[in-house]
């Protein structure tokens, strides 16, 4: 016994039946009577805590993409439906609720009323949807990933996409923001486990800001080199800040064709290679789905 | 009778048996050991110039200082005379890049020192091996310069090119950098021979295959070593470089001769049966493998003999010396 | 020392372990025999193994050559080794009891002093006889143990023994002893290990000798051809075994290896396994016994190192002091820093001049500085030099680390208990840590919780 | 048991456990978080006062039940009543201060299982009112608090060369002492530091390293 | 049923009948079904009815892809085998990301008990059959109860209850049917519940959603490291013992810098990739 002082409870008399009996009930109260305070707290914090993520999260939307305070940001839900060999895609946009072949073909599509639209909740969202969706298993139902729209006026002002890629030991969630051309406006690390040093230097600005400001096109194009950083398109991207869509420096706009590639991390090939890889085919999934989904936003 | 008057003897010293010794002494061994470094030391001067120098006094500085400031503060005899804070010191210089910003080989000679061998008692009672302590601990603090500083040698002028060890790139590419590698070799040219000689990048004492050997050959002769524990690590490396895309850079390089030869057969950290010792080379040559082919480093031996290390005393439990019992088993 | 392969030689020895320290017997070795008798000698009642003998004699008794002086009830006698008066019967320095009762002779020869010629009809006297007459000769196990002969020779019922082994061995540094007996009375010493070859009954004898005293071996197959062992009654085979030059070749269960390849099981006799072990100058002794009816009375020692001015080997009385024998060698030099009673591995040191030679005592050893090793102690570093150089394989280093820290009890896994203490250990230790010591402490502690337990 | 015993002054209360019997560095009590969740001052802040109030409001809930509970199944009791503060403790984090309980959210959990807690209880509660409990939580509860605040600000300091965030040392961090070797070595490092001032005081070491020693 | 796997980072291995263009066949990450992966070529493979596909992406061999081809009713689910799944979490678990040298869990028992070998073995051992026991029921009770009814806030009650119950259940039925075990292993069984590992497994699993073969590699793989743990630095302080450590060092200050440099040794296996 090196941790809990005192006796064990085992040394002692074992308990008589009626003393077993009024221990018993006496356990079950003190059980009830915490399971009903902790429901309670429950169903305090549970709303706060989700309202806070979902905070979270709008207020980093708002800084990739720039929204001004009075734009809207929806979020678009994917998920899949597997019964045997027949899959479906369906997505719940801020409008509809659109039921789909891979190829795109419609099945169905309904409207969304609006407490679910604007529910913070995934939770809210996925028993919606599972509620619309007849499948025969709830397993047959899955999400699949999500998007953000950003919303000036009536008009998209840009897009974040949610995207993982395996880096050096684990997982890497990012957010990548991009415009209504797939320009991407900037990347942000949310979830990494990398080595403090090598890997974990994702997160810093020269890395991610290299990213900001490609085109679909030099995307499919890029590649991570080695080669040591420039000090001038370090200061640069330094000086982007965290939250790039701004009007972007002149300087920033010359030196971007300047590196068309993106430069690894000193000491950290593989985890800048896993964020460009991610990157990459987070848009190139991105503008395929694009195609599909747009006008049911 | 008696031919000569006896006078009382000088002051008698009384002790038990026995009164002759072997004449070697501990002192002995370890500078004999830093005699057998010199080789390797001497060709990473030839070839990568200076800096090797002032990295192998750093690191010794700061092995030497930790050990000097240890017995100072315990209040004990300093120990330095015998040194094994030297053997230290040179020993984890030999495992770092030579472009290493001078100044980390000590604070890595420091911290290896207290952390390993200052806080146990001193010489004897360390568990790990303390070069190798040094190392990691370098690594963990200086990743970026202990991955990337690497020069290519040059008999001569010494290019000050940085580019990764040959294992870390055949780690990022695979088969492809394989290839590259092989495409540099001029008509001719024999890469193994560059490889055993010590023509390529890599850390300080350990480019150089050969002069691994004459040390190592110095230390057998001597008797300081036995082949137990370099030959089973050789063994054990061997087995795994099926795995690989390039056997012959994988056995030659990485730092294995060193490893096996100078790290792996210090005496405190390893078992002390022959049985014994050739399960810990064995475990210390598939850990290295098993760390390159599918771990997080392209050399990997430092971690296998440190986790081996940790090993050794439940080695020692289980590998008892043979009895001269009629059995033969020991009880 | 030690490479992957060691074995250098084809020569037979034990399995594993062992040192060869430098042997150092160039000092001595071409040295013949010399006879030393004292003016006085002073003999500690106490010379072998066992109950401490009773003293026969008082001041002024007047004493012949070969008288029982002193006796332990039933067992081994001890003689006067010369002729002379008691000069007194009192507490005195032993050479390893520190005290015990001395009988000091001086020497006075007289022209009836015992001869002891050769008994007719010796080699046909009954083996019991032959017992008898090596009890009361007072012969002891003279390689240095000083056990009991007659007790070692009365083989238990139902023993079964098919060798005598011969010790010739000779293994510590320093020691001629035994290499000058085997050259210069190598008759002696076969028809003695004949003898005792008959009165256990075996007819196959073999000589062990190490390989640095190629000349003795030579001289005792010589010996052994020309007498025609074979012959005699009962026959005896007897061969002489060249043996691997390394310390302790000498001891019982090593010896017993390197000869016969048998492993003599733990804490057990050279019995066991069928064999008797005899050094060379106790089967002189016991022909002596026999054959002349002589007591022990006298020991062949070698007087050597470089702290004395002119090593000898020696013929002396029971009982000559050390400063007797200092002087007669021209005394010792300035760097003396040490003297042993025994040989440099396993031999005692000795605080003073006046200890006396016991039967046991093979050499003297006068060690200067540079010889012997007087240094302080380290930390282990599991070098495991020890480990390979126990004979035994026990693990001294192990020992020793748990000695440090107050825990001898927990010491058996390592083989305490089977140490004989040759030493071999501490010899080859870098860190000159003291293993035979650590392992004798942790005996002692054993034996302590034994008799505690009882 | 119902005999409440008289309860030693509040600020031996308080220093008790800031010093003399510090739960991390003296009592060796609790060392996972100790270690785990140091990499920086704000953690350990956290993570030190989710613990100072779940000792508090044990401690205090423990003494006012200690008289309607059957001594037989006291332990469990405890055991529960330490899981219903945890799991508030845990759900107002998570509600409330999202970004750091993603760092220690773990360790908030496990608090559950910190034996400093249910000894108190078991020490203390049992034979104390509720307010001097209150002192001696809180003071349990501070030297859990200022142990976790001073390793993670040298962690901190040293390895990411910030102090809440804010960069302060001039020099390259050692990222060592931020990876979990490094905070083994800084929990050695400070348990031998208040071994030495100990000694220094002339006090003797305690001689089984409050119950586990090496 | 046919079988397919993945053998390369560029291939795939199919068994069964396959057309051999490759534009009639269909091949997705499970997760993004509807992202078709440009498959470059079909070949016949080394065995009859096999085919190796080749694709432009970089395929993981841990994750979930679906193959269709035109013509072919069932499609081929490429999924990672579950032992080789189960052994990566264990190895996870138990080497790389070491409960104790990562995570730094079930100390207070770790430098408790890991003063004597033996007593080190004896608590791994029973540490090992109790967590994976108890992560076991956690698990079960976790997703068929607490998740469904949306009880999560009462996982912590929960799951020490498991713990103690299990733990006072182990203890009951050892004494009854083999008390020798009992004696010996019954000391440890008090000591299991103070060891924030077993709790924190069930915890784990709970955060991540895990499915039953994960829960179970974590379990077995949390038990297997922590007894290896133990046993590891059992043999350190038994040679420690004998060391002469500095006074304000012996102790509790020594084993923390031992498990530290232990901490530094498993570094080793960090990024170590179990296919």
């Amino acid at each position: 016994m090196t941790c809990v002082p005192g006796k064990p409870v085992v040394d002692q008399a074992p308990p008589s039946g009626r003393e077993m009996v009024i221990i018993a009930a006496g356990l079950t109260v003190v059980c009830l009577v915490a399971a009903m305070i902790l429901g309670g707290l429950y169903f305090v914090t549970q709303p706060a805590k989700e309202h806070n993520l979902h905070v979270r999260e709008e207020t980093m939307i708002r800084g990739l993409l720039g929204l001004t305070p009075q734009a809207r940001i929806q979020e678009v839900r994917r998920y899949l439906k597997r019964e045997g060999k027949d899959t479906q895609v369906i997505y719940l946009t801020g409008k509809k609720l659109a039921q789909l072949e891979l190829d795109g073909k419609e099945l169905a599509a309904l409207d969304v009323p609006g407490d679910v639209t604007a529910a913070g909740s995934a939770e809210a969202k996925d028993e919606w949807v599972k509620k619309q969706i007849k499948v025969a298993d709830p397993e047959h139902l899955k999400y699949a990933g999500r998007f953000f729209v950003g919303i000036e006026g009536s008009q998209p002002a840009g897009y974040v996409v949610e995207g993982v890629t395996l880096g050096f030991k684990t997982w890497v969630r990012f957010f990548m923001a991009i415009d209504s051309s797939y320009t991407i406006q900037g990347v942000e690390i949310i979830e990494h486990e990398e080595d403090p040093g090598l890997g974990a230097e994702i997160v810093q600005r020269y890395f991610k800001n290299q990213f900001a400001g490609r085109s679909l096109a030099d995307i499919e194009k890029i590649s991570v080199i080695k080669d040591p950083l420039p000090k001038d398109w370090q200061t640069a991207l330094e000086q982007l800040g965290d939250m790039p869509f701004r009007p972007w420096a002149e300087k920033y706009r010359e030196m971007l064709p300047k590196n068309p590639n993106i430069y690894a991390i000193t000491g950290s090939t593989i985890s800048s290679t896993a964020v460009t890889v991610g990157v990459k085919a987070a848009l190139g999934n991105f503008r395929k789905r694009m195609n599909i989904v747009e006008k049911y936003l | 009778m008696s031919e000569a008057e006896v006078t009382s003897p000088p002051t008698l010293h009384l002790s038990s048996g026995p009164h002759i010794a072997s004449g070697r002494t501990t002192a002995q061994i370890m500078w004999m050991v830093n005699l057998s470094l010199l080789p390797a030391l001497l060709w990473a001067w030839a070839v990568f110039g200076w800096p090797v120098l002032a990295i192998a006094a750093s690191s010794i500085l700061g092995c030497a200082t930790a050990e000097y400031l240890s017995c100072l503060i315990s209040k004990t005899e300093s120990t330095l005379p015998d040194g094994s804070a030297v053997c230290s010191g040179l020993l984890l210089a030999y495992t770092l890049p030579p472009a290493i910003p001078v100044w980390m080989p000590f604070i890595g000679g420091l911290l290896a020192i207290v952390f390993t061998k200052a806080v146990f008692g001193g010489l004897g009672y360390n568990i790990f091996n303390v070069a190798l302590v040094g190392r990691a601990m370098m690594m963990a603090t200086f990743p970026v310069e202990m991955t990337t500083r690497w020069l290519t040698p040059a008999l001569g002028n010494v290019d000050a090119v940085s580019s990764a060890t040959v294992l870390a790139q055949i780690k990022l590419g695979g088969p492809e950098a394989v290839n590259k590698i092989l495409a540099t070799v001029p008509d001719g040219g024999h890469l193994w021979l560059d490889f055993f000689l010590g023509m390529r990048a890599g850390s300080v004492g350990e480019v150089s295959v050969l002069m691994i050997m004459l040390g190592a050959a110095f230390l057998l002769w001597k008797g300081i070593i036995k082949l137990y524990i370099p030959l089973s690590v050789l063994a054990g490396v061997a087995v795994m470089a099926f795995f690989s895309p390039a056997p012959t850079i994988y056995m030659l390089s990485g730092g294995i001769w060193l490893g096996a030869f100078f790290m792996a057969t210090d005496y405190v950290t390893s078992p002390t049966t022959a049985k014994g010792q050739i399960i810990f080379g064995l475990g210390i040559g598939l850990l290295t493998g098993i760390i390159r082919n599918w771990g997080g480093y392209p050399e990997g031996i430092c971690y296998a003999i440190m986790l081996m290390n940790i090993l050794t005393p439940a080695l020692n439990d289980w590998f008892r010396p043979k009895r001269l019992t009629a059995d033969g088993v020991p009880s | 020392m030690s490479l992957l392969f060691w074995r250098k030689s084809a020569l037979p020895t034990f399995s594993r372990g062992g040192v060869h320290p430098d042997e150092h017997k160039e000092l001595t070795e071409n040295l013949p025999i010399e006879d030393f008798i004292p003016t006085n000698v002073y003999l500690p009642v106490s010379q072998s193994l066992g109950p401490s003998a009773e003293p026969l004699v008082a001041k002024a008794t007047k004493v012949k050559r070969g008288d029982v002086i002193a006796r332990v009830p039933g067992g081994v006698s001890l003689h006067a080794p010369v002729s002379g008066i008691v000069k007194g019967v009192a507490t005195g320095p032993h050479a390893s009891l520190v005290y015990d009762t001395v009988i000091t002779i001086q020497t006075k020869p007289g022209d009836d002093d015992p001869q002891f010629p050769e008994q007719p009809g010796w080699q046909a006297l009954p083996v019991a006889q032959m017992l008898e007459s090596i009890r009361d000769a007072g012969v002891v196990g003279l390689g240095g143990a000083a056990f009991p002969t007659y007790r070692k020779l009365a083989l238990p019922k139902g023993a079964k023994v098919d060798t005598l082994v011969i010790n010739g061995s000779e293994c510590e540094p320093y020691l001629t002893c035994d290499y000058r007996l085997m050259l210069e009375e190598s008759e002696k010493v076969v028809l003695g290990s004949w003898l005792i070859a008959k009165i256990i009954g075996v007819a196959n004898c073999v000589i062990g000798v190490e390989d640095n005293k190629q000349p003795a071996a030579e001289k005792m197959r010589q010996t052994i051809a020309g007498l025609g062992l074979e012959k005699m009654e009962p026959p005896v085979k007897m061969t002489v075994v060249v043996t691997q030059t390394r310390y302790p070749q000498g001891s019982e269960k090593q010896l017993v290896q390197s000869l016969t390849g048998r492993l003599v099981p733990k804490g057990g006799l050279p019995l066991a396994v069928g064999v008797v072990v005899q050094n060379v100058a106790t089967a002189i002794a016991c022909l002596d016994a026999i054959r002349n009816a002589k007591p022990v009375m006298e020991r062949v020692l070698t007087v050597s190192g470089r702290g004395i001015q002119s090593p000898r080997n020696l013929r002396v009385p029971i009982g000559t002091s050390v400063e007797d024998i200092v002087a007669h060698c021209g005394g010792y030099t300035n760097d003396l820093v040490k003297i042993l009673l025994g040989g440099p591995m396993m031999g005692r040191t000795i605080a003073d001049l006046d200890v006396s030679v016991t039967k046991g005592t093979s050499g003297l050893l006068f060690l200067t500085a540079a010889e012997t090793s007087i240094t302080r102690y380290q930390p282990c570093i599991s070098c495991g030099e020890c480990v390979d150089a126990c004979p035994m394989g026990l693990e001294p280093n192990r020992v020793s680390q748990y000695m440090e820290v107050g825990r001898p009890l927990e010491t058996e896994q390592f083989g305490v208990k089977e140490c004989f203490e040759c030493g071999c250990c501490s010899y080859s230790c870098p860190s000159h840590r003291p293993l035979v010591q650590f392992m004798q402490v942790a005996k002692a502690a054993y034996r302590r919780q034994e008799r505690k337990t009882k | 048991m119902s005999e409440h015993r008289t309860p030693p002054p509040v600020s031996t209360m308080l220093m008790r456990g800031l010093f003399e019997e510090n739960p991390i560095f003296r009592l060796a009590l609790s060392l996972c978080p100790a270690v785990a969740v140091t990499t920086s001052v704000k953690n350990g802040l956290m993570l030190g006062v989710a613990v100072l109030v779940v000792q508090v409001l044990s401690s205090m809930s423990g003494s006012l039940v200690k008289h309607i509970i059957n001594p037989k199944i006291r332990i469990p009791v405890f055991t529960l009543l330490i899981a219903i503060w945890v799991s508030a403790m845990d759900m107002i984090l998570a509600a409330y201060f999202a970004d750091i309980y993603q760092q220690v959210g773990l360790y908030v959990k496990l608090i559950v299982a910190f034996a400093i807690i249910i000894s108190r209880m078991e020490l203390f509660s049992m034979k104390h009112s509720v307010v001097p409990c209150f002192w001696d939580g809180l003071g349990m509860g501070l030297g859990f608090l200022v142990g976790l605040v001073l390793a993670g600000a040298f962690r901190e300091l040293l390895g990411s060369g910030s102090i809440f965030g804010i960069a302060i040392l001039p020099f390259k961090p050692l990222l060592l002492v931020v990876l979990p070797a490094g905070g083994f070595f800084t929990i050695g490092l400070i348990m031998a530091l208040f071994n030495w001032v100990d000694v220094k005081r002339g006090h003797k070491l305690p001689s089984g390293g409050g119950g586990a020693h090496g | 049923m046919a079988d397919a796997k993945v053998v390369s980072p560029h291939e795939i291995l199919v068994e069964g009948a396959l057309p051999a263009d490759a534009a009639s066949i269909r091949l997705v990450r499970s997760s993004d079904a509807d992202i078709p992966l440009a498959v470059i070529s079909v070949k016949p493979g080394a065995k009859s009815n096999s085919f190796l596909l080749t694709t432009a992406e970089t395929l993981n061999s841990q994750d979930n892809y679906q193959l269709t081809a035109k013509g072919v009713d069932q499609p081929w689910e490429i999924a990672p085998s579950p032992l080789a799944l189960v052994f990566s979490v264990i190895i996870g678990s138990a080497l790389i990301n070491n409960f104790v040298f990562t995570r730094y869990l079930g100390l207070c028992v770790f430098f408790g008990v890991s003063r004597n070998k033996d007593t080190a073995i004896g608590m791994g051992v029973t540490f090992t059959i109790v967590g994976l026991l108890s992560g076991m029921i956690a698990w079960a009770l976790n997703t068929i109860a607490l998740v469904p009814l949306k009880l999560e806030f009462m996982q912590i009650i929960a799951f020490i209850g498991i713990v103690a119950c299990l733990v006072q259940a182990t203890d009951l039925i050892l004494k009854k049917v083999n008390p020798i075990l009992h004696k010996k292993f019954g000391i440890y069984l008090v000591l299991i519940t103070t060891n924030c590992i077993i709790l924190a497994v069930p915890l784990l699993n709970a955060t991540s959603g895990a499915t039953m073969l994960q829960a179970f590699g974590l379990s077995l793989g949390a038990g297997l490291g922590f007894a290896l743990a133990l046993f590891l630095m059992s043999c350190a302080i038994e040679k420690v013992n004998m060391a002469p450590v500095p006074m304000v060092f012996k102790g509790l200050p020594v084993a923390f810098i031992i498990a530290g440099l232990f901490a530094l040794s498993f570094l080793g296996f960090s990024g170590l990739k179990v296919a």
